[in-house]
């Protein structure tokens, strides 16, 4: 275990190298945690404010050459705002990375990526749809998933409830109709 | 005395066989549904309709109670006239068709001179009804569907009437019993085989089956012209497609296959000569049935292409080859080399054709 | 002479393709906007089969949620189990018996083939022919699925794989009848392609359309073999080995235009090479155990997150697993493959006719399920 | 044209084949042994009760809450002067067929083996005219096992 770990954190530190010395004037920093890292990706946090403008040095940079979205997605933090998580894949280098940010809940806004990964817009839109969070300059920012009409409520916030199911079975039913012995 | 009236009474007699043609034309519309249902398990390697009766032999006739059975649908923003109206106009040309069709050499409703004209004349109309339907529905599907079988109806017109008029220079004649009787010992596909093909190909087309089903293509326009249709007026439709299915396997049975005539001279009696035509007709029948189930459904651009650049060219061109032989009276031997050599022809082409396609490719 | 190339003015209906269109592959919707035949403006329109499988599941332990991971990807529920499953066991450091992975394997590319088979077969019906690829794959594709049910015991919802093995071990007869399944599944292949693959009419309805350059493709995210027509040649299983892929000897097939065509030759050739994988799993089976030994019935894993992808018939299947230490995920994103390429049909489409719209969508091979999770 | 060709003789190779379906409701397939249909409960016939103690395990552990259990004190125990070594036992019990999801995850909960996915009954053939005639009672759960109508690989 302890040879897999140490293999995967020197991976990770070329890899972390690498990128700290193509990007700079970007404020990003790296989680250092090993079991918070998620497997064989590199973790980044960056800020909000920064976010756009790293992942397109991230993109275009000839080093790095991060040419794939893999997938974007947001987590609930609840009191500690919301996680937007980029997925990142070089198919040249064959590197993985994952990059996040926060937003702070009273102001869930962030840029939109969709003109760097066209990729993105998709799933903009469900993380927009499911978390209410805006992305600024989106070319379509309708619901995806979910009725058009449905703008009030984010279904995969920590405080949206699960729908009540009637349960049929049990003691709620006619007992005439469950009771084998009354029948 | 009811055979007396009918040979004194040329109303009652047209009367009775008219009747009889109606019959005629329900019960092998039904029977060539419960075939193709049949014939395309086999090919897909399934039983096909087992339940209905021994074998599933009362499908059809269960299918169509039902259809009776069925509520008559009009949609509110239908056009009423043309939308009712529109079955009719497929039906009656189908049902016209069968007038004079050749089953024997006397059994004939009637027998014209210019048959041949008559039934390519009468097999057009039925796009009138397409379109009627197409527009009446008021639905877009049915729309584009009736579009496409206008412009592939009218399209393929061409290549069937020249593969027509190659067979008539043949043998002189547009009646349908002298073509037949002129080929008692050698059918024309010896002489014709391109013809063959382009008739075959057209006839298709004319009655929209696969390869050539685009107007009604399920995976694109999801029935095209009929989609608003349901009961009565929706079985009209296919009972003029199958009608239509059988009278133009008949026509190529007709014009290349000897019809009733060849291999056994005109002298057979009339039960066998039904029997030939309804031999060599299955056997027709049951090639469109495997076409169906084996190609693919050509783009209605690539149809278009297909007609006007190729057919119609190639037609012509046998034609010309024909009324060159024959009024040189040059050996008939000629005429197959000249007809095989324009299909080989054809094949080039299009094998060339899908070869640019893939040259595209590595470019 | 007059200018014969004067345009005739004409008007762009809109067109409504789905939810209930026998080719849209479910229920999803495209609002096609054509000038005649040709094309020129399409909306998608998704969700109608979007039930909240990732909000289910992180009310769910980990063991209820493989039977919900079954039902968003429903062609290919090995694959989307499998992806599942090692996020459990990634996040719990688990070693897994041998003889369970490659089983796994086995099955996995097992359920490639049966989804391909339902690909070739759906796709020749969207092409025109009536009904003969399809009803010819399903006779494969029922081959298979009866080897599944004697497996698992189910024909399309296996719930088999936990986190830690297998629900239980295969039957006795196991590999005779995988190597029987394979045989029959070769002719199957061999009589799809006989059918379609050189067929003129089938080349002109497919070259040349819905063409999507590597480029375009990498940008919208697309994965797996739709990826691969392309010519980028990027196969999870090379390029990052999850199980034993890395001591199977297979390759990767990749097409040159991106065009319908290749979208479909690639998949053909990856059912030939999804055998060659089987059959060599099958020499490596040994007895054994089929589940590990921390493998308790209610997990808890420590906090941390984990991204599992694996690819799936269509593409990578991923799944982002954020947990904090409870029995059940705290946040669990489905990455699927259908709904990243299907992003990229609107690029596809535009500019050709309607009848290609259907081989194209029929091309890209979604699964509605999937794609709305 | 050659490709046209070769489709068509592939089609008519198909014409001479075997066809490989059945006439369904005529000859049905066999099942596997190790066919999953729905849930039952197993019937211990040495002491005439079923194994069932109602702990609750198979109710919590599924994932569409389709079970109700309800436990009561075993009169058969053997400090009530029965036989059964159970103190509690199963009192009511409904397992909703059409919530179901088939899942086994209710067997690999249970700690009694008291509960097995039958394997006899062909599950996806039921159907009835309201969908509350899927919510099986306690003796429908037992009755296939307590007549002895069973294959053996469900209670292994």
């Amino acid at each position: 275990m302890t040879d897999v770990a140490n293999n995967l954190s020197a991976k990770f530190n070329d890899l972390w190298k690498k990128i700290d010395s193509e990007i700079s004037h970007v404020d990003f920093r790296r989680e250092e945690d090993i079991t918070k890292m998620s497997y064989s990706d590199l973790l980044l946090y960056v800020k909000k404010d920064n976010v756009t403008q790293f992942l397109e040095k991230m993109k275009n940079n000839k080093v790095l050459d991060f040419n794939y979205l893999r997938c974007l997605t947001a987590i609930d933090l609840q009191g500690d705002g919301i996680e937007i998580v980029y997925q990142l894949y070089s198919l040249k280098h064959k590197y993985n990375v994952t990059i996040k940010t926060t937003l702070q809940n009273d102001d869930l806004t962030i840029d939109t990526i969709t003109n760097i990964w066209r990729a993105a817009n998709w799933h903009e839109r469900e993380v927009s749809e499911m978390f209410g969070v805006t992305f600024n300059n989106h070319p379509d920012p309708r619901n995806l998933l979910m009725p058009e009409d449905i703008n009030d409520s984010f279904p995969l916030r920590k405080s949206h409830p699960l729908a009540e199911i009637e349960i049929l079975q049990g003691e709620g039913i006619d007992p005439s109709i469950v009771d084998g012995e009354n029948k | 005395m009811l055979i007396n009236l009918l040979v004194v009474n040329p109303f009652l007699d047209n009367l009775l066989k008219v009747l009889s043609l109606v019959g005629l034309m329900t019960i092998s519309a039904m029977s060539l549904i419960y075939l193709e249902r049949k014939i395309a398990a086999r090919f897909h390697m399934r039983l096909g309709p087992t339940r209905t009766g021994p074998a599933g032999l009362l499908q059809s006739v269960a299918d169509a109670l039902k259809l009776l059975g069925k509520e008559d649908i009009r949609p509110k923003s239908a056009d009423p006239w043309s939308f009712e109206l529109a079955p009719y106009f497929v039906f009656i040309p189908a049902f016209m068709m069968l007038v004079t069709v050749p089953f024997t050499l006397l059994l004939n409703v009637q027998m014209f001179t210019l048959g041949l004209l008559y039934l390519i004349a009468i097999s057009s109309v039925s796009i009138v009804g397409w379109v009627m339907a197409g527009w009446g529905s008021d639905n877009r599907y049915a729309l584009i569907g009736a579009l496409r079988a206008a412009a592939q109806g009218i399209s393929y017109e061409l290549p069937l009437v020249l593969a027509v008029l190659c067979i008539a220079m043949l043998s002189q004649s547009l009646n349908l019993n002298v073509i037949i009787e002129s080929q008692s010992t050698l059918p024309n596909i010896l002489f014709q085989p391109f013809p063959l093909f382009l008739f075959f190909t057209a006839a298709l087309a004319e009655m929209n089956r696969s390869p050539f089903d685009i107007p009604v293509g399920e995976s694109e326009v999801v029935g095209g012209p009929f989609v608003e249709y349901s009961g009565i007026r929706w079985s009209m439709f296919f009972l003029a497609e199958y009608t239509t299915l059988l009278v133009m396997s008949i026509l190529i049975v007709a014009l290349f296959l000897g019809g009733w005539a060849w291999p056994f001279g005109e002298n057979l009696g009339t039960f066998w000569q039904i029997m030939l035509t309804l031999l060599k007709t299955s056997f027709v029948i049951f090639i469109i049935f495997w076409t169906r189930v084996s190609i693919p459904r050509m783009r209605i651009d690539q149809l278009m292409n297909f007609c006007w650049k190729v057919l119609i060219p190639l037609a012509f061109l046998q034609i010309f080859f024909n009324g060159f032989i024959l009024v040189l009276e040059l050996p008939k031997i000629l005429l197959s080399i000249s007809s095989i050599g324009l299909l080989a022809l054809l094949v080039v082409i299009v094998n060339k054709s899908i070869q640019n396609l893939n040259k595209e490719i590595v470019s | 002479m007059t200018d014969i190339k004067k345009e005739i003015e004409t008007q762009e209906i809109l067109v409504n393709m789905g939810p209930q269109h026998p080719s849209t592959h479910g229920v999803f919707r495209m609002v096609l906007s054509i000038d005649g035949e040709l094309i020129t403006d399409l909306t998608a329109h998704i969700g109608y089969l979007h039930r909240g499988a990732e909000k289910l599941c992180e009310t769910m332990d980990y063991r209820q949620g493989i039977g919900f991971m079954d039902r968003t990807e429903y062609l290919a529920n090995f694959n989307a189990e499998l992806s599942y499953v090692m996020a459990v066991e990634k996040l719990m450091n688990m070693e897994i018996p041998e003889r369970a992975q490659w089983i796994r394997m086995i099955l996995v590319e097992l359920n490639r083939l049966s989804s391909h088979f339902m690909f070739v077969g759906a796709f020749g019906v969207d092409c025109g022919v009536f009904g003969t690829p399809f009803l010819y794959s399903f006779r494969e594709r029922e081959r298979l699925i009866d080897l599944f049910e004697e497996i698992t015991g189910d024909r399309m919802m296996y719930a088999f794989f936990r986190a830690g093995g297998l629900a239980w071990d295969v039957p006795v007869n196991f590999e005779s009848r995988v190597e029987e399944v394979l045989l029959s599944s070769e002719q199957g292949i061999k009589d799809m392609d006989g059918l379609l693959t050189q067929n003129e009419i089938f080349l002109a309805r497919t070259k040349q359309i819905g063409k999507i350059d590597a480029i375009d493709a990498i940008d919208w995210g697309m994965s797996g073999p739709s990826l691969r027509a392309s010519g980028v040649d990027y196969d999870i299983r090379k390029a990052e080995p999850y199980l034993f892929y890395d001591q199977i000897d297979f390759d990767v097939i990749t097409g040159k235009n991106g065009d319908v065509f290749d979208r479909y030759f690639v998949r053909l050739q990856e059912m030939r090479e999804s055998i060659k994988i089987i059959k060599q799993c099958l020499k490596h089976l040994n007895p054994g155990k089929t589940l590990a030994e921390g493998a308790s019935r209610n997990l808890r894993t420590p906090p941390g997150e984990v991204y599992i992808r694996t690819e799936a018939p269509r593409g990578e299947y991923g799944i982002y697993l954020v947990s904090n230490g409870e029995n059940r995920p705290y946040r669990l994103k489905i990455r699927s493959a259908g709904f990243s390429n299907l992003q990229a049909l609107k690029d596809m489409v535009v500019g050709s006719y309607i009848a290609d719209a259907v081989v194209i969508l029929g091309s890209i091979d979604i699964v509605l399920g999937e794609v709305d999770r | 044209m050659k490709g046209i060709l070769r489709s068509m003789g592939v089609t008519f190779s198909a014409f001479l084949r075997k066809p490989v379906t059945r006439p369904y409701p005529d000859i049905h397939k066999k099942l596997p042994e190790t066919g999953r249909a729905f849930p039952i409960l197993l019937w211990d016939q040495s002491h005439t009760e079923p194994y069932c103690t109602g702990c609750h395990a198979c109710e919590r552990a599924c994932p569409v809450e389709c079970m109700s259990v309800i436990m009561k004190d075993n009169p058969n125990h053997i400090n009530n002067g029965g036989t059964s070594k159970r103190k509690k036992i199963i009192d009511k019990f409904w397992i909703d067929y059409a919530r179901c999801m088939r899942c086994n995850i209710c067997v690999e909960a249970c700690n009694f083996e008291a509960i097995a996915m039958n394997n006899t009954w062909s599950g996806h053939e039921t159907s009835v005219y309201d969908r509350k005639d899927l919510i099986m009672d306690l003796p429908q759960l037992l009755a296939q096992h307590r007549s002895g109508n069973i294959d053996e690989w469900v209670t292994s």
